[in-house]
């Protein structure tokens, strides 16, 4: 077996789908002849060609737009948009267009599309481009948010987006993208939406996070469980909306106490839903608060600054050690 | 400072019937007899059905409503343009072309009953529901077309807008892309000369809302919108540019918004009521009924017998919708996702707990 | 004292600041000559001449964008959009630059501006008449997003928008612009943001709402103590974000029970907040979990079944009955 | 169809120095000495900094980057048009036109940095910080020439934008805006004929960009954006129009972006080379020097000096960035609102708690 980064699952993921059904086509800035600014779509123009690896026009509702009329009419579109911090030029259609088009048609007309972006801190990079809004998207009914933070979910999720008749926002965490490759099986096999993954099961304590703050948190939790022989239990949240509320349930049901890490600021970000749902299905269970260890209510710093506002080692850890010790 | 010019454009005026109803021979299409009349039937549909659904809205049988009176031959001549297979991208006052795609008259109710299934029609399959969000449809429509083409059917993509509508981003982000990609979409703008209380010269500088169209170096040009042959003309040909992998075509019908922007609304507060008068000359029934006459396929003989065809429809409708029980209380949850979302149905036990 | 309505207390909050202050300006579709589709602005155009009430061309992004020019540029614009529904055409504006312009300026540049607009359910009207999606706002750091529920509060809070250095959106509960008239003092004194307000005292219950829902939910506790004897404290949240957690939570504390009601969906809506703030900062005092009224997590239904998304007063009665005998 | 022609269109182009340097006597502005050897010190200064940052961000010491190598003309000399109360609303690809406002070196440096310190200039005060979101600035230049009409002040904006930029939503309602409130703002887009690596036939169907004027109704032009004099002179007119009530102009500069489009981008991935090394002929900096030294007020024993004084400049500003050690580490919290939020208070202890 191959190991991958999350790009190159990605990429492998969306040239299987094209390969395996020609309704399928991928848009966006620079995404054909250049293969999108970070790769992801690299090889698709040369194999399928400028009316399925589509260059568009410079203009987010637009693209958004388009893709939903050609969902409409047949089509599977799967759009980029370059950074997530751009994003928020299709919420209009999103909201007004996208997530209605099937409940105003009584499941006429339908939009199974994709909309992809990377998203989150962590490449030095201009301002707007290290956003974590997926809050934003949760919001919206009518759509799927899906966060993939490993290469064979990512994989696997974007499969399942891509076959699901619905429209489904794909965040994907730029930090991840090539931080670390893994073993892979490359089969096809549609992961399920709106479910988490348990990643390591436990007794004392639940930790819920995705995307980036996945995999660091995994990394501290692994130091800590070996320095405090604790037993922690790590959920990848994995969609934002709708939301597995029965899992992360199930799970605080069994650990009385939870630790949500979480990149996007704290004010209505994911992790407030994931505590208004322990608290509406576990809250007696509950031994402590819920931590939160989340970004600042303060505008995304620039780079410079950008790791003090993302939830860092140190945060986590402590988060953990108090939590339990509550 | 001297220079030399590159590049030059031109914005034309096309008219056919004069407000009398008498026809420039020369541009007359020289339509059969019954696609005129067919014209003329749906226009005066459009009219009747508008003047119901205010009296309607006025007794609390319906919500807030906008009305097309006026705008007739805007919307209903470009539909009667159509083929069967291209597809009708509406905005809200296109109450003539909707008829003339098909579309029920109860669906009308339906919609303005608040009650999403007003939205489809079986007789209308290539119709999108009203877009009620300014120009958000433009690019949807772009994306329709795109698909036709890319599957090479020959299938055009008729999309409307107000006046007002084209100062919004995703109009032109829309005509961007569809000037780009060559995709087969007309794009119509019904300037009615308001939006709600604003007048054109508050929305832009322009002489004409035409030359948008220089700005993405595709075919534009003005119509007399209350000129059924014009806009029926300019739409087809038009339409058929589009199918022929011409591209996209721009068309500015200039018409008058009659009645009130929505029965929210009271144009008496920002309009004066002689410019209405003025306009009223301009009825794109009445000069329409006039050309008919004058061709000798109308007289005022089956004035009587077509009004009463159209009520009956009406009536007909009305009483569809007075006894519409066909609903499911929870539908919301019904066509909210194509797979059964477990948090979903929690909340649907709840819902239906408190709905009646 | 004249009894006002809430359509009045606004306009004449709006008279009062223009008069007061002459950087103050109205904008937006409609609102001059025709004094806006609800009339909030009726007057000012007479009064304060074109330039000071500008009737605007249809593009809620150009809006809001010009807006941030002129607040930038001395001037203090309180725009309307016409329905909250359109109003995500501004999101990317205020996310990506309104929210930005102090923190990327280090305060050089300011934006005191407000974004007002009608939002909620309740008028029979078309598609995206009737949307209440304030938790896209309040999820942008650097906006403060009010909600008033009363011509009083309305008339305070407004001009504490008016007046307040930053960028505020406001949010008209469109419902009770004309549902009722109040007692009304019109002595030119600002409320103040970010603070609820307890609009009645009590032992046994915290019930916390906002806007439209406020009324109606006041209403039922009324009723509810009448048949109950029970002791139900009342809060007006006012502004969603930065939210007043502390207030909230004091009154946790001392009653241990809360319910939330609220328009919005119920994923990632403001209740979220609230719960995950009594979640970090009064969890140990909860006697029963707090019980969320919401908008169900599906697209605004037309009206025709708008009545059954919106918390109606049997659904705010069970919760408050459920609760107590948790 | 035939019609009547309503409204004609046209754009020009315009071009005082070739490719060598040669000078078109009659459009000559005649510029006197200083404010051509300034034109030339800006370009030089400009095109020297981003070397040096481009080599910064090579080893690390900044982040990701745009550089404007190509384009000194295009923004260079149209702010050295401006008046000093003029506003300036830059993209981020004006690396010249933010020196010629005044602009310390050092600022560039520690906006790639990630420091928002690098935002703000006290020797350029009406200049906003670099717009990275496509488009969203120029709804604001018109925000600014609104207010600055509204108080009776002759002062104009100047606002900046890429050719891909104009697909954007954003730039049309802007500029709908400003044409309709006749706002004084000069829309100057530099068309350098990539959005990445998207060229201008996939981002638009158009002949010209300056043709998007034709859609307001607003004067457009097109200038040679390699030729300081010609965007000198375009630039300083339409200003002076905007100063004088005429509103707004639009001005299509065609240039080149001669290197990659940030570091983290590869243009062999997408373009030719060929097309690059013809651009090389049309160098702004060499055809203006050598405009200079026809004129006799520039000659090679100069050149050293210059370089001399531009490198110590940007060493200096490395120095000053080296040693940039002036932040605090909360500041995000101090510049979140203008008043005490509680709430936020409580988390910039936390924040302070990790932050180092
Ligand atoms: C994006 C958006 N903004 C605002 C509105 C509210 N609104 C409804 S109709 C209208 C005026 C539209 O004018 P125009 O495009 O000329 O169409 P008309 O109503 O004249 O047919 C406005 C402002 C809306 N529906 N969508
Ligand atoms: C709204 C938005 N979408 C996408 C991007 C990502 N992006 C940055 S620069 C760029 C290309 C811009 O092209 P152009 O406007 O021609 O300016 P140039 O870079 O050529 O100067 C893109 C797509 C962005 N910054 N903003
Ligand atoms: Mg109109
Ligand atoms: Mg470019």
């Amino acid at each position: 077996m191959p190991k991958l980064t999350m790009v190159q699952a990605i990429n492998l993921a969306l040239h299987q789908e094209m390969e395996r059904d020609d309704t399928v086509l991928i848009m966006g800035q620079d995404v054909a002849v250049n293969g999108g600014v970070f790769r992801l779509t690299d090889g698709l123009f040369d194999k399928f060609g400028p009316e399925r690896a589509l260059d568009t026009p410079l203009a987010e509702g637009g693209i958004i737009g388009a893709m939903l009329g050609m969902a409409i009419n047949g089509l599977k579109p799967v759009g980029e948009i370059q950074f997530s911090g751009f994003a928020y030029l299709t919420l209009a259609q999103l909201e007004g267009n996208v997530a209605r088009t099937r409940s105003r048609s009584l499941s006429k007309f339908t939009a199974p599309l994709v909309l992809r972006m990377p998203y989150g801190g962590g490449v030095r990079a201009l301002e707007h481009h290290s956003e974590s809004k997926e809050a934003y998207f949760a919001h919206t009914a009518g759509l799927k948010t899906v966060i993939p933070s490993t290469p064979q979910t990512a994989y696997r999720l974007l499969l399942a987006a891509i076959r699901d008749p619905d429209p489904v926002v794909f965040m994907e965490p730029k930090h991840s993208y090539r931080a670390f490759k893994e073993e892979f099986e490359a089969d096809e096999e549609a992961g399920e939406l709106s479910r988490c993954r348990i990643v390591r099961e436990g007794e004392d304590l639940t930790v819920v996070s995705w995307g980036a703050m996945l995999h660091r948190t995994e990394k501290v939790i692994e130091q800590f469980v070996e320095d405090t022989g604790a037993s922690v239990e790590l959920i990848d949240l994995q969609t934002i909306a709708p939301m597995d509320g029965n899992t992360i349930a199930q799970s605080v049901r069994k650990t009385g106490r939870a630790v949500v890490v979480q990149e996007a600021q704290r004010t209505l970000g994911p992790a407030s839903e994931i505590i208004a749902l322990i608290n509406d299905k576990a809250l007696m269970y509950l031994e402590a608060p819920v931590k939160r260890v989340t970004g600042f209510d303060v505008v995304m710093p620039y780079f410079a600054r950008e790791n003090f506002q993302i939830p860092s080692e140190p945060r986590i850890r402590d988060a953990l050690a108090e939590t339990l010790a509550f | 400072m001297p220079s030399k010019v590159i590049a030059r454009f031109s914005v034309s005026y096309q008219q056919i019937l004069d407000e009398k109803g008498g026809v420039d021979e020369k541009l007359d299409p020289k339509l059969p007899d019954d696609k005129l009349l067919e014209i003329y039937r749906v226009m005066l549909t459009g009219r009747r059905l508008d003047e119901r659904l205010l009296k309607m809205q006025r007794s609390g049988r319906v919500g807030t409503l906008p009305v097309s009176v006026g705008q007739e031959a805007a919307s209903g001549a470009a539909a009667l343009a159509m083929e069967d297979d291209d597809w009708f991208v509406g905005s809200y006052r296109e109450v003539a072309g909707r008829i003339a795609r098909g579309e029920e008259l109860y669906k009308s109710m339906l919609i303005y009953g608040g009650f999403e299934e007003g939205n489809i029609s079986d007789n209308a399959p290539r119709m999108l529901p009203l877009s009620i969000i300014l120009a958000s449809q433009i690019p949807h429509a772009v994306g329709l077309a795109y698909a036709a083409k890319m599957r090479g059917e020959k299938t055009a993509v008729l999309a409307f807008s107000g006046d007002g509508a084209t100062s919004e981003g995703d109009w032109h982000e829309g005509i961007n892309f569809a000037a780009t990609w060559k995709a087969p979409v007309v794009f119509l703008v019904q300037n009615n000369h308001w939006a709600i209380s604003t007048p054109l010269h508050k929305q832009m500088n322009n002489r004409t809302i035409a030359q948008r169209g220089v700005a993405y170096d595709i075919p534009c040009l003005q119509v007399d919108g209350n000129d059924a042959l014009a806009v029926y003309k300019a739409t087809k040909e038009a339409l058929d540019r589009a199918r022929n992998g011409e591209g996209p075509t721009l068309i500015e019908a200039l018409t008058y918004r009659m009645l009130m922007h929505t029965t929210a609304d009271d144009p008496k507060k920002y309009r004066p009521e002689q410019e209405t008068e003025e306009w009223k000359k301009r009825d794109p029934l009445t000069r329409f009924r006039a050309y008919l006459v004058n061709k000798r396929i109308w007289d005022g003989d089956r004035d009587g017998e077509l009004e009463e065809t159209v009520k009956s429809e009406i009536d007909a409708a009305i009483e569809y919708y007075r006894n519409y029980a066909d609903y499911k209380l929870d539908q919301p949850f019904d066509h909210q996702f194509g797979t059964i979302v477990e948090t979903l149905e929690e909340q649907r036990a709840e819902y239906l707990k408190y709905a009646r």
